[in-house]
């Protein structure tokens, strides 16, 4: 590789020029830093100022950039160039925007202070940074891996076939179908919203089956999956037969359990006679063609459907299924088709029918079907053969009684990933064994298991990024994410069929998959620095690196997501990107000029997560709020990659505090990386020891949650900070 | 002289509750060069209670007639009504003359034995519609000779002039054609958030203390937004609102004195009519406020 | 891409809401090209005037964020802002696209220092927040407006003053005599992403809006919240700026209305929950009140409905009301309706009330796609079986994480129609 | 047993637009609507839930149905596009037909009997005559009571000439065909109510 040669590119236009002294700061960057090119230019974001990098470039062999202007969040499709080696000095946003510019010799003075510091750190960060070398592989497969053959594996495979993509589907049953298969009909997907549908299985079959790209494996479970994204080796015991697959990525659409109708209140009548079904059980009926008592055979006249049995309810499901409203009201209509005088009645808590479902209800309705809003409060036999359902009707107002032949109970759907309902360990009819409660047994070292963001429910970041799992390359698609219908299923196996294309592409390309997307770079461990202290293979949200047999750390490079947990965990600081270290952050900090205590200018540190406090910080500056003269940015791929030394490394070189902003953790995080804002906040919490050790006041150090519109708050929480930092004597470590 | 054939209604009648709507409506309508042909020998639309002792197809069947009666004499397609309730009645009927076939079908078995027949085809518009689209805003401003200077109304439009059918054009929370009306005699249109709503119809003559109660909160919404009469369109809104005043008074212990017109009333005295012509001689509640513009 | 696949293939993505962003994003991180056509000046569309999503009540921006870093990191998305596509010609695999590219009047050389703005004495009733407030006549639509360029009212760009900012501007990127421009473009093939808009609150004649000045909507509350919005996030009244502590929120407001939007909207009880906790946020002593036909917070959002239940300081009440008046004295609007659970009347006095409008698609009214073939259901949604394929909004009322997902499906369904040969 | 659809299924067969009684979502905008609310027994949206629970009782010899001010508040706000106010007449006109309206309830009484008796007789309104009738129903003295309470509103209608004081008016000049065409709409209602 050709030898770094930095260009320095210092931008004069938008004020800058007028509020610092650019020939001191050239000063910096050529004599202090020694950068071979330096120059000034008033518009270098425009045509001319990126014509003058580009001939750097061309004709002095500049190959690194250090373009000192406004923010890395802007002007980013002018600062393109070819080269990997680049960093943005914001001189703009983050300095001129957020100080006194017309202030008097004190307040230039500190911003040409900031403004010398950020090109000082910026130099380190370029010399300290190498180019990525993509992580490749020979055995590099793009085949993917459904598990569950289902709706939603079905049309998984399909898809990923109809894209060019061989598809391999494992069903743990000796038929495709799942859950869909027992069910007669589907509820209206398309205009006007009235009609039932044929259901959507044969016709997958037909295509799975008719599709060269898919192999499908029936009867079969996954014994193992070991490997990473590109380089999954999957074990697959097929009906005894025992092989193992490399595949490039994994969808899992296992579907739903359905929650065991015998764990339901008494109340409902579960048990009390035959004629008391599950919803399920009816779908069975009305496929087999007639729907009738169960205790006797009787023509069913009139059936009462209740909904959300044992769910919404804090003693069985907390949620709600989302699809058994409409499900129930497609099996008023099952009733109603079966004979038009029957009495199909809907008892609901709240009728749920999103979107244009609500036209199905107005037809269910249309044909007679009767709504009720209440709940059951028990259930007898009839003497004739029947049910006696005492009802609480909340319309009516009072208790009612109702003379059914059936009643049906709408139960919820349980994730069938790995985790089970926490109120119910056996899901409905598995006594399994330990093995077989992972659907895919990773041989990850984190567990066999899917991480669960909630209920069970295998997701991580359900609004915004709904098919990232914590472990990369494996998406959940289907009930098996969340609960839902049919349609959705099918729509959402596509999107999981997208994902699992998008991560083999990514991967054999050596890049990140979300949310660093492209990030070419990925951790490598100086070895014999290790002492298997495990942090960063318990760490990793993505659970992404395994251990040997002695402790040492085994990097899947495919599984990473670029975050920097591992090297924030290490206290032996040997773990390092090409772009990112713990020694470059170290040196950064290190090269930031601190006044001797006597000038009373004190300096601050800031830590600043680059997915939400950076652009917080860049909004204050739009907004030309003040922030403190005294402190210092220093972005950090996520707060989960701050390694503790970098506080004794702040504090040796004199900075008076250090203020990490880092994103809302919790149940209701915010960070990207799923757990680095939390993991920071433990570490740091350890964090006193280090202070106490430099007999320093632990309240030095702070760390705060940054929601990226906190802009208007962000001044107040620096300045706060540097204030009570100011009301402290100064870090003695300055003198040193 | 543009001519229209026209339904009454009983309550238009010589000597009924409206006659002062009527009187007032023909001066107007001759001052606008418009002529009206009555229907020869019409009969009750059967109005807003018919449904109880009529049910629906003797009900349907009264306006039936009248159709029939209308195409018979003038083969018409625009039949006028100056009564809300007369209207409505017509209009319904006409929907399910028009949508159900089985309805059609029937009340032609009925019609047989009057010796009428009627298959659809005329609209029902109401005397508002025609000043609105047939005569316009502009000449309808033009006529103004007198005008209305400083005199406050409330445009009080109730219900059946405005539900479920409405004037067209018209919003049904807000109509706004009754205030621009009585902004073009010269006259101020005070907001009056009670315009639309109910006087009670004809439950004033069943349920007469809850009717007047409402009537009393229209009364009052007037009086509070400084208005000095009350213009309406309907008969029915007229009767309740002004003839009712002395029981209101005597039951809510109020002293309402409020005149209530018809807008043809003020239109025929802000074009120059006379008193008479405005049929202001036949208020209960004299209208002494106008005395200042006749 | 599979090896038996022509690569290269564009895809036309229209619409820069969540929706289209995440079908660019998607489609171009398989390694397709994308291009973004945008009809506002700015991406993020209906989510970047929220102030906080549910269930997690955190900012859109911060996903935004995330889709904008990815565009930008990626060269294989081409975005045009303040484009609309006029005509679409051909099937899959071989599609010819015009698209107008209205004039910014600001070029791509703006630094979004400002300058112009400060000098520039024009305000308009603020779009961006549904005219509450003003804005500058040359600006960018918000703080996190992306891309980060200015653009400029186009009937401010006639003006004299307009004329002088063209010198004040320190990187000459003002041009008040910029044109419409028509682009062809060839593409393989072509997803609908053109979003919702709020349901005309006046339609709904009996709850006054528009009539009573404090009967306001769930996105006007939305930017009323939001710290860059009209009161820089407080809670306050139109009629006499008063804090909002007596408030009601009246859900199905034009939804579920064979008047208006016949179909549910999905979002609108979620969204008056979160609303609800931005009031109980603020004033701790504020009183919430919410009108429903039904809660419907599906699969997981229970888990929200039952936090927001949790908090005694918000009433619920099963009833659609039937009209809101207003008291002449305090301006206050007053619910009325009856409760159908306990069979009473009421007619309560609040400070303001929000109505949960519903979602409009906009491909029914300003964004019917200009193609052959489209098949729409009879409120306007672009459905499956036409020759265009449509996400989001444009398909069915939806959450953003379901947007999220069923654009990501439609990133795949649009690299198969793109590689499909006519 | 509750929710016995015999009774609904009569009334969406029977009543006038009863058939739109199935397609309530109960959503209560109805009740809020109606400026006679208070005085409802049972709202409209009650009345529709307990028809469909099979309430028949309740329903027909509830006075609610006749509180109606025709003033179609509710037909305008229905979501569902229910023609309340003609489904709430259908009703009442059912309960009369069926003998369960009570036929003391005053509208009832005013509606049923004097009102479409006094059109019906001679082919439009007799106001005079109406009024009569209707302070007499309860009999003379209280005919002459409710009279002098009204008396000044009477005199001032007599006065403005918007009161005939003679009661009687004559027959409409087609009126024997208008008496068929009512008889055989009669006839065929009579069968529609039936059941036929």
């Amino acid at each position: 590789m050709e030898a770094k040669k930095i260009g320095c590119y210092i931008c004069t236009g938008c004020g800058i020029g007028e509020a610092l002294n650019v020939a001191a700061l050239e000063k910096v960057s050529s004599k202090e830093q020694k950068i071979p090119v330096t120059r000034t230019h008033p518009f270098l974001c425009g045509t001319e100022g990126i014509a003058l990098i580009r001939q750097d470039m061309a004709n002095e062999g500049v190959n690194a950039l250090l373009i000192a202007a406004c923010s890395h969040r802007v002007k980013t499709d002018e600062f393109q160039f070819d080269t990997p080696l680049l960093d943005r000095v914001d001189l703009r946003d983050k300095v001129l925007w957020v100080q006194e510019v017309a202030g008097d010799k004190t307040a230039k003075e500190d911003l040409q202070m900031a403004a010398a510091d950020y090109l000082r750190m910026g130099s380190v960060k370029l010399k300290k940074m190498n180019a990525p070398d993509p992580f490749q592989d020979d055995g590099f497969s793009k085949d993917v891996l459904v598990v569950g053959g289902g709706v939603a594996g079905l049309t998984a495979a399909r898809e990923v076939a109809a894209t060019g993509y061989r598809a391999i589907l494992v069903e743990k049953s000796g038929v495709l179908g799942g859950m869909v298969a027992r069910m007669h009909k589907v509820s209206p997907t398309t205009a006007p919203y009235r009609v039932l549908e044929e259901n959507p299985v044969a016709g997958l079959v037909a295509a799975v089956e008719g599709e060269s790209r898919i192999t499908v494996h029936r009867n079969a479970t996954i014994e193992k999956t070991q490997g990473a994204p590109g380089l999954f080796d999957v074990t697959i015991n097929s009906g005894g037969t025992v092989t193992t697959q490399r595949v490039g990525s994994i969808i899992l659409t296992t579907g739903y359990n359905l929650y065991d109708p015998a764990k339901l209140d008494k109340k409902l009548g579960h048990g009390v006679s035959a004629d008391v079904v599950t919803s399920l059980e009816f779908e069975e009926m009305a496929k087999a063609g007639k729907i009738v008592r169960k205790s006797d055979g009787q023509p069913a006249k009139r059936v009462l459907f209740a909904l959300c049995a044992g769910q919404r309810d804090k003693n069985h499901l907390e949620y709600c299924s989302a699809a058994c409203c409409t499900y129930s009201l497609k099996h008023a209509l099952y009733l109603l088709e079966q004979d038009a005088e029957a009495s199909a009645y809907v008892l609901f808590q709240e009728m749920r029918t999103p979107g244009q479902m609500e036209e199905f209800y107005r037809r269910v309705q249309e044909e007679g079907g009767v709504i009720i809003k209440g709940d059951v409060e028990k259930v007898e036999k009839a003497s004739g053969g029947g049910l006696n359902v005492s009802i609480t009707d909340k319309l009516l107002r009072g208790q009612e009684g109702l003379a059914v032949d059936l009643l049906v109970l709408a139960t919820g759907m349980i994730s069938s990933v790995d985790t089970v309902d926490p109120n119910n360990p056996s899901p409905v009819g598995q006594v399994a064994e330990e093995a077989a409660k992972y659907v895919l047994n990773l041989d990850y070292r984190q567990g066999r298991s899917m991480p669960e963001l909630k209920w069970g429910f295998p997701d991580s970041h359900f609004i915004c990024f709904p098919y990232e799992t914590r472990r990369t390359g494996i998406y959940a698609a289907g009930p098996a994410r969340r609960p839902m219908g049919i349609a959705e299923s099918m729509t959402d196996a596509t999107g999981a069929a997208l994902k699992a294309i998008q991560v083999v592409e990514s991967v054999t390309r050596g890049a990140a998959v979300h949310p660093r997307s492209g990030d070419l770079s990925y951790p490598s461990f100086r070895r014999e620095g290790c002492t298997q202290c495990k942090r960063c293979t318990e760490e990793c949200p993505f659970g992404a690196i395994n251990e040997d047999d002695k402790g040492n750390p085994l990097f899947n490079p495919t599984r990473c997501r670029r975050c920097g947990t591992c090297m924030g965990a290490c206290p032996q600081k040997i773990i390092s990107f090409a772009n990112y270290s713990v020694d470059m952050i170290g040196s950064m900090l290190k090269e930031v000029e601190v006044p001797p205590a006597d000038d009373e200018k004190p300096r601050i540190l800031v830590f600043a997560c680059v997915n939400d406090a950076m652009p917080a910080l860049d909004m204050v500056g739009q907004q030309r709020g003040r922030l403190s003269p005294y402190i210092r940015i220093i972005p950090l791929r996520c707060m989960g990659s701050m390694n503790l030394v970098w506080i004794a490394d702040a504090m040796s070189s004199g900075f008076d505090g250090i203020l990490l902003m880092g994103c809302r953790h919790g149940d209701d995080y915010q960070c990207h990386n799923v757990r680095g804002s939390a993991l920071a906040e433990t570490r740091l919490s350890k964090v006193s020891e280090t202070l106490d050790r430099l007999q320093l006041e632990s309240d030095r150090v702070k760390m705060v949650e940054v929601n990226i519109m906190d802009a208007d708050q962000l001044p107040k929480v620096i300045n706060d900070f540097a204030a009570q930092i100011a009301s402290l004597d100064p870090n003695p470590y300055k003198e040193f | 002289m543009k001519e229209y054939t026209f339904f009454p209604g009983c309550s238009s009648e010589k000597g009924a509750s409206a006659a002062n709507m009527e009187h007032s409506v023909q001066a107007m309508c001759k001052m606008l060069g418009i002529q009206l042909n009555e229907i020869d020998d019409w009969n009750c639309c059967s109005a807003s209670i018919g449904y109880a002792g009529g049910g629906q197809l003797p009900r349907l069947a009264m306006s039936a007639r009248n159709f029939a009666l209308a195409k018979q004499q003038r083969g018409t397609t625009d039949l006028v009504a100056t009564c809300a309730a007369c209207w409505l009645a017509m209009r319904e009927t006409a929907e399910r003359i028009e949508h159900e076939p089985a309805v059609r079908a029937d009340l032609n078995t009925a019609l047989k034995e009057a010796g009428l027949s009627y298959d659809g085809g005329i609209k029902t518009r109401h005397l508002v519609e025609v000043l609105i689209e047939d005569v316009g805003w502009e000449a309808l401003q033009a006529k103004v000779k007198k005008p209305l200077t400083g005199l406050k109304v409330a445009g009080y439009v109730g219900c059946q002039t405005n539900r479920p059918f409405g004037i067209a054009g018209e919003s049904y929370e807000n109509p706004l054609y009754l205030d621009k009306m009585i902004e073009i005699t010269g006259a101020t249109a005070v907001p009056y958030p009670k315009k639309v709503a109910c006087c009670g119809g004809a439950l004033m003559f069943t349920e007469m203390e809850k009717s007047c109660a409402l009537v009393r909160d229209l009364l009052q919404c007037a009086v509070d937004n400084g208005a000095e009469l009350i213009v309406t369109p309907c008969p029915v809104c007229q009767l309740n609102v002004e003839v009712y005043q002395g029981k209101i008074n005597q039951l809510f212990g109020t002293q309402f004195k409020m005149p209530v017109l018809y807008y043809s009333q003020l239109f025929v005295l802000a074009w120059g009519g006379s008193w008479e012509e405005a049929a202001l001689h036949q208020q209960v509640v004299p209208a002494d406020t106008l005395r200042r513009f006749a | 891409m599979a090896d038996d696949q022509a690569a290269g293939q564009t895809i036309l993505v229209v619409g820069g809401g969540i929706s289209g962003l995440t079908t660019a994003v998607e489609a171009a991180e398989v390694g397709y090209s994308v291009l973004l056509v945008e009809r506002e000046p700015h991406l993020g569309g209906r989510v970047a005037q929220h102030y906080q999503y549910f269930p997690k009540l955190c900012s859109p921006s911060c996903g935004l964020e995330i889709n904008y870093q990815r565009i930008k990191n990626n060269p294989r998305i081409r975005v045009l802002t303040l484009a609309e596509v006029e005509d679409i010609q051909g099937t899959d695999g071989q599609y010819t696209v015009r698209i107008r590219q209205h004039p910014r009047f600001v070029s791509d050389r703006c630094t979004a220092c400002g300058e112009c703005a400060k000098a520039c004495t024009v305000e308009v009733a603020d779009p961006f927040n549904f005219g509450q407030g003003r804005a500058k006549a040359i600006r960018a639509s918000h703080p996190m407006a992306f891309p980060n360029h200015y653009f400029m009212e186009s009937a401010y760009a006639g003006s004299a003053e307009a004329q002088t900012l063209v010198a004040l501007c320190p990187v000459g990127a003002i041009d008040p005599g910029m044109t419409a421009t028509v682009l062809e473009e060839q593409v393989g093939s072509v997803v609908w992403a053109t979003g919702w808009q709020p349901y005309d609150a006046e339609k709904i004649q009996p709850y006054g809006f528009g009539r009573h000045a404090n009967v306001s909507t769930n996105m006007r509350f939305e930017r009323l919240a939001n710290v860059f919005g009209p009161t820089g996030g407080r809670l306050t009244r139109p009629s006499d700026g008063k804090e909002v502590k007596r408030i009601a929120f009246i859900q199905c407001a034009g939804s579920r209305d064979h008047n208006h939007l016949p179909y549910c909207s999905r979002v609108c009880c979620l969204a008056s929950m979160k609303q609800a906790t931005y009031v109980r946020e603020q004033f701790p002593d504020a009183q919430v009140t919410v009108y429903y036909i039904d809660l419907r917070a599906m699969d997981r959002y229970e888990g929200f409905q039952k936090q927001v239940e949790a908090d005694p300081g918000i009433t619920w009440i099963k009833s659609k009301p039937a009209r809101i008046d207003e008291d002449p004295r305090s301006g206050d609007p007053i619910v009325i309706g009856e409760n159908t659970l306990t069979g009473v009347r009421y007619a309560d006095a609040y400070d303001m009330v929000v109505l949960a409008t519903g979602m409009e698609p906009n491909s029914a009214t300003t964004a019917r796609v200009p193609a052959k073939g489209v098949a729409y259901d009879e409120y306007g949604f672009v459905v499956k079986g036409g020759q265009v394929l449509s996400t989001g909004c444009t398909a069915t009322p939806l959450d953003v994480a379901g947007a999220v997902q069923a654009s990501t499906a439609v990133a795949l369904k649009a690299i198969q129609a793109a590689t499909r040969r006519g | 047993m509750a929710y016995d659809l015999s009774f609904a299924r009569d009334v969406y067969k029977h009543s006038e637009m009863g058939h739109w009684i199935k397609m309530c979502k109960q959503c209560g905008v109805c009740a809020g609507s109606c400026p006679f609310g208070p005085h409802w027994e049972y709202s409209p949206r009650q009345l529709f839930q307990m028809v469909r629970g099979g309430k028949k009782e309740e329903v027909l010899k509830s006075h609610s149905m006749w509180m109606c001010t025709s003033c179609y508040n509710c037909i305008v706000r229905c979501p569902r596009g229910l023609p309340i106010t003609h489904i709430v007449h259908g009703l009442a006109r059912y309960a009369s037909v069926k003998g369960y309206a009570d036929p003391d309830q005053v509208t009832n009484r005013f509606a049923t009997r004097i009102f479409w008796t006094n059109i019906v007789s001679t082919g439009r309104v007799g106001e005079a005559m109406l009024t009569m009738r209707l302070y007499f129903v309860d009999g003379l003295a209280a005919g002459i009571k409710q009279g002098l309470e009204m008396k000044d509103s009477a005199l001032g209608m007599l006065m403005a000439k918007r009161l005939n004081p003679i009661p009687f008016r004559g027959k409409i000049k087609g009126f024997a065909g208008f008496e068929a065409m009512l008889a055989k709409a009669r006839e065929l209602e009579e069968k529609r109510e039936a059941g036929a």
